[in-house]
């Protein structure tokens, strides 16, 4: 089984809410080395089998045409999720 | 002591054949809440021991909170004490879903409240969102369209550094779930106490309306008719408890990771509604339950107890989220927006066309049958096989002991009487405005404002009037009133008393609002009944409500219990909610809180006492809880209901506001607040006639008082009124003008510009959350 | 005079938008969001609510049903779509209208009684108001904030395209206080804010704000006011 | 400058609506490619000069702290974005 990551972002220039709380709300707790903070959505698809270019392409579109409103947010990134299989590693990054 | 490991070879599926051959395989009862004897008697019951998969259904629907084993000896009170008089205006009663009110024209209105305590304190927003889904497919199952929600909601101190979690999360989490699902919030209450710290209560109301001839009962029927589950699928939620029995039986694979945390789909709640809607105006459903606390265990076994026959249950047939699940998690899963239908065979195919028009999974899981036994088998195996009113009515019953505590004397003599007041003019206006701007009077505008209250339209009366006010018939008018309330310091120093007030207090808003007051639910949230001096709050408690019920002709129709409220060993007050609803022919009527037409005069009605103790003004200026509650005055709770329900009919007075919490002080400030429209109050009649100080008359907190504006063209009538009734009524004041100078003046005492009321009302919860 | 309402999964306020127009003296007619149909109404209203449970962008998945397929076209076409609040959402999201709706810069829902000053009254929509008329109606939304990039808001205040702005405080961070757009020709109009809560005495804002109730109402008649004159 | 991005997902095993809506909106396009989805959140992180491994430790924290509600998020990913710098680049994934 494979997975693909499709990242979207608001465009820089579009009100970020949500960025912007997390800013404020990370300097309060005293990480203030993190500046600007922005708030996007990351998606996780999961096809059968191995994540061909293709599929890769379809996600391509299907990011454009639904993940995303063009009009305030931009794809950053839509690729194959290497760690797909040993997502029970996941949790390490935090350890 | 009971092992950890099994014995044998556990890969197997634990079928009843199995059981009947290994009796003396150890089982992990206790590690599932069971006591000793219980798990006893399931092997009686049985006559061999459970299957794991029985085992997970007795353990939880065996447990304290499905089975009220340490409250149904109380609770019965509810039922003995309902004349037949009373009972006259109930469709169905305690035992339903949800009672379901008889409101004239054909109408019918189902109402009740229920907690959703602890899941809100491990994870705020998902706890009271769910906690608003599970009461609405509970309203749902009865056969009622949801018409509005309330929500009672109460904290530790405000101040405290927890708090702003919980607050903002629960709040979100209300609205989050009740907006999405287009239900008017319609009120609620809030109330900051530290002995809600590490507790915080979330209790949530729904109110649904139907026609006499679309109840639906939760019972299965009909040898032959599909069990039909649908909505979501089943996951692993809220089964982390149960997950033992799967490391029990599967133990080379470990415990599987199981979410302690259930997440709501405020959306396919949504479509569930609307779907079952469909449904039930199609007549394709013959019983109906919703899935709530113990899931499918839940769900089949009352609907088999309820029903005259039998049910068979295929269980691999229900539609899974989570693929590993075993049969044991299954039908523990407490997977939310999931309903259980009973459908003949020759209606099947239109049920699941209305499901699949509203995208709605539905599976036929199994059926009616002839005997008396309810089986679940997976693929093909047998799994349970037990009588169902054994799992779900016939589960244990304590008699648990409870005494007075030694410390209740002590705490009754420590009365707020002596304590120092504010004397002069300026010291009483001060304390207005402390009053005014404290966390539980101050204005709940952040917290209301995060709910939509005009959803369909219907909403003649919301927050902050004194109840909720919502049309059920748009040809007539014809709609209901609700308010809840429980003042928790009055039920801590006298739970009996405490029980009385709430309901007497819910009583009142309700008639305040212009209706007439006819049922009642509660929700009762207290701390370890295995503490005796909660267990004699409890007792206390139920048996002060089910009393005054029956004063006051308002039967009790459903509600809910909520224990082990505490922090270590500190319960929190006992806090016995109380719902109170009422009915109104035409909701154009209703009568606002705040007054608006200069000129008109303000009466109080309602006597006077000199009762501090456990008010708002002991507990906000000296910290001070003691003494006793206000007197309680079920007769002139009553006779001043009919007073303003007559006054709304027949037009006699434009406002009407409930004295509660910080007495007459607080209902000036609010009603003059309401609109931004001032008043003239003089007190010297009132205190002479009750031999009260002006400082009493504006703080006390006794019961059976409204104050009201009347046009001056109606004060004949209305004076009139109550002088053939024998209510108790003073001219106090008149209203002024709303310029942009409007006070609210208490002559020879003090003058307080709206504005700086206002100034020191509204504010505080905003600077405080946001 | 029939107006469609569209029911969305998801839709809330279909209901009061139908009951706004039969008390505005027309015909409501319900079209579901599966039908690729819009049974010859003379106007279109896409109601309030949460469609799709306003997951991934409110309006997003909606955009897509099949009865939007013949509404965009008819759009284009000249006939008259309301959008309010979620069916706002719904009309960006199909680029009916320029911009876009994001959570509201708070972050909280906010549910009150707000006050509009109505600036384009050429539409169908609209005709019944005074352009600067201030009015009083609900809004209530947790994603109401409309942004849309400089060159569009230019674009739209020049061609006087800003239907309604925000009065007395911006409730939700939108740009230059716009609460409603059209599009070019004026018949498709987008409004965060509710008018068909402000149609029926007793149900609609609160007298507190110093308004009857009943501002909405005119959305209603307007259309109908169009339709006779044309 | 240079940013730091913190992945966060539903943990597996809880419900995430938001996922099923959208896959079910895929399936609807034609997309059914993709089976299973589902929705988290992508933060970006700016930080003045470079990101270092002292960075990357404190925005760790946050992400435990701040970022994710470890009742029902996974930390999925915390890592320094090579793009930072040319971000401009970031819309062609999609072309
Ligand atoms: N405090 C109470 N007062 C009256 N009835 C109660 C109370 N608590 C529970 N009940 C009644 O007991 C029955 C079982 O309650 P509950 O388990 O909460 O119902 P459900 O399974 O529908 O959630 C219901 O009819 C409920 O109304
Ligand atoms: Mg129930």
């Amino acid at each position: 089984m494979g997975r693909i990551v499709v990242d979207v972002m608001p465009k820089p220039e579009i009100l970020d809410p949500q960025g912007k709380a997390v800013a404020g709300a990370l300097a309060r707790l005293g990480y203030d080395e993190f500046g600007a903070v922005r708030q996007g959505k990351r998606f996780e698809l999961e096809v059968d089998g191995e994540v061909t270019p293709e599929l890769l392409g379809r996600a391509r579109e299907a990011a454009g045409l639904l993940l995303s409103n063009p009009v305030i947010e931009d794809v950053v990134n839509v690729s194959a999720d290497e760690s797909a299989d040993e997502s029970a590693d996941d949790d390490a990054v935090v350890s | 002591m009971t092992g950890r490991t099994m014995s044998g070879a556990t890969t197997h599926l634990d079928t009843v054949e199995h059981a009947g051959q290994s009796p003396d395989t150890i089982q992990p009862w206790a590690e599932l809440g069971l006591k000793a004897d219980e798990y006893q008697r399931i092997r009686a019951i049985l006559g061999r021991r459970p299957t794991s998969a029985e085992l997970a259904m007795y353990s939880v629907m065996w447990s304290e909170h499905c089975s009220y084993k340490s409250s149904k000896v109380h609770l019965r009170q509810f039922g003995d004490k309902t004349t037949e008089q009373m009972r006259s205006v109930l469709l169905a009663g305690i035992g339903e879903n949800a009672g379901v009110v008889d409101v004239g024209d054909g109408w019918a209105v189902t109402f009740k409240v229920e907690s959703h305590n602890h899941p809100s304190y491990i994870e705020p927003y998902q706890g009271a969102a769910t906690g608003v889904g599970g009461i609405v497919r509970d309203i749902l199952a009865m056969g009622a369209r949801p018409i509005a929600v309330m929500d009672q909601l109460r904290f530790g101190a405000i101040d405290h550094p927890d708090t702003a979690r919980v607050v903002h999360g629960v709040v979100a989490g209300v609205g989050g779930y009740g907006n999405c699902l287009g239900l008017p919030n319609i009120g609620g209450e809030l109330v900051f106490d530290p002995c809600y710290q590490g507790n915080p209560l979330v209790n949530a109301l729904c109110v649904g309306a139907l026609r006499h001839e679309d109840l639906h009962l939760a019972n299965a029927t009909g040898e032959g008719n599909l069990v039909v589950l649908f909505g979501a699928r089943t996951g692993g939620d809220g089964i982390g408890g149960v997950s033992v029995l799967a490391s029990e039986t599967f133990d080379e694979k470990g415990p599987s990771r199981r979410p302690a945390v259930q997440v709501g789909d405020p959306f396919a709640e949504k479509v569930l509604i609307e779907c079952c809607l469909e449904l039930f105006t199609a007549g394709v459903v013959e019983g109906i339950q919703d899935l709530g606390g113990a899931g499918l265990s839940c769900a089949t076994s009352e609907l088999a107890s309820a029903g005259d026959g039998g049910m068979a249950v295929r269980l691999e047939e229900v539609p899974l989220r989570d693929a590993t699940l075993r049969p044991e998690e299954i039908l523990m899963s407490e997977s939310q927006e999931r309903m259980m239908a009973i459908v003949r065979p020759d209606r099947i195919d239109e049920f699941m066309a209305i499901a699949r028009k509203w995208d709605v999974e539905a599976a036929v899981i199994g059926e009616v049958t002839a005997g008396e036994r309810l089986t679940i088998t997976w693929h093909d195996e047998l799994i349970v096989d037990v009588p169902p009113r054994t799992v779900a009515h016939e589960g244990p019953v304590y008699q648990r002991p409870f005494e007075r505590p030694g410390s209740q004397d002590a705490l009754q003599a420590d009365s707020a009487l002596a304590l120092p007041r504010p004397k002069t003019g300026d010291e009483l206006r001060e304390t207005v405005l402390r009053l005014a701007g404290s966390p539980n009077l101050a204005s709940k505008e952040w917290v209301t404002a995060q709910y939509d209250r005009y959803v369909m339209g219907n909403t003649a009366l919301a927050m902050p009037d004194d109840a909720g006010v919502v049309r059920v018939d748009e040809e007539s008018g014809l709609g209901v009133a609700v308010a809840t309330d429980c003042n928790a310091r009055f039920a801590k120093l006298d739970p009996y008393a405490g029980a009385q007030l709430a309901l007497s207090e819910a009583y009142r808003n309700v008639a305040t609002a212009g209706a007439t007051p006819l049922a009642v639910t509660d929700c009762l949230n207290f701390g370890s009944p295995e503490d005796p001096g909660v267990m004699w709050q409890f007792a206390e408690t139920t048996r002060g409500l089910a009393d005054a019920c029956q004063v006051l002709g308002t039967p009790v129709t459903g509600g809910n219990v909520s224990l082990y409220n505490s922090t270590g060993d500190d319960a929190i007050h006992p806090t016995p909610v109380v719902g109170v609803l009422g009915v109104m022919d035409d909701v154009t009527r209703r009568t606002p809180s705040g007054w608006r037409q200069p000129g008109q005069v303000i009466y109080l009605l309602g006597t006077t006492r000199e009762e501090l103790s456990g008010s708002e003004w002991a507990w906000v200026t000296h910290g001070h809880l003691g003494g006793v509650p206000p007197k309680v005055d079920l007769g002139a709770e009553r006779l001043l209901g009919q007073i303003l329900v007559n006054a709304s009919r027949d037009g006699l007075v434009d406002a009407a506001h409930d004295l509660s919490d910080g007495g007459l002080a607080q209902a000036l400030v609010e009603a003059c607040l309401r609109y931004d429209v001032g008043a003239r109050v003089w007190l010297d009649e009132v205190c002479e006639r009750d031999g009260i100080s002006p400082f009493t008359a504006l703080f006390s907190e006794s019961v059976a008082r409204v104050i009201v504006s009347v046009p001056r063209t109606e004060e004949v009538r209305f004076t009139d009124m109550c002088t053939a009734r024998g209510q108790v009524h003073a001219r106090i004041g008149v209203v002024d003008s709303p310029d942009e100078d409007a006070t609210l003046d208490v002559q020879g005492l003090f003058s307080i510009p709206l504005t700086e009321l206002r100034q020191a009302w509204e504010p505080l919860l905003r600077n405080t959350f946001s | 005079m029939r107006v469609g309402v569209v029911t969305f999964p998801g839709s809330l306020d279909d209901q009061d938008a139908a009951r706004a127009v039969r008390l505005a003296g027309g015909e409501a007619v319900s079209l579901w969001h599966g039908d690729c149909d819009l049974r010859g109404v003379d106007a279109v209203v896409l109601p309030g609510g949460f469609s799709y449970g306003d997951y991934l962008r409110c309006g997003a998945i909606s955009r897509f049903a099949p009865v939007m397929e013949p509404l965009i076209a008819a759009a284009k076409g000249g006939l008259s779509v309301l959008g309010i609040c979620n069916g706002f959402q719904v009309l960006c999201e199909a680029h009916l209208l320029p911009g876009a709706l994001i959570r509201n810069d708070h972050r909280m829902f906010v549910c009150r009684d707000q006050r509009l000053s109505i600036e384009r009254t050429d539409t169908p929509w609209t005709n019944q108001y005074q352009r600067g008329e201030e009015i009083v109606i609900p809004l209530k939304n947790g994603e109401g904030g409309y942004v849309a990039d400089d060159a569009t808001l230019d674009m739209l205040e020049g061609e006087g395209r800003v239907v309604a702005r925000y009065v007395g405080g911006n409730p939700n961070g939108s740009y230059r206080n716009i609460a409603g757009v059209s599009n070019e020709a004026g018949n498709v109009v987008g409004l965060m804010p509710h008018p068909e809560h402000a149609t029926e005495p007793f149900f609609g804002p609160d007298p507190r704000s110093g308004t009857t109730g009943l501002d909405g109402m005119r959305f209603f008649t307007s259309l109908l006011e169009k339709v006779a004159a044309a």
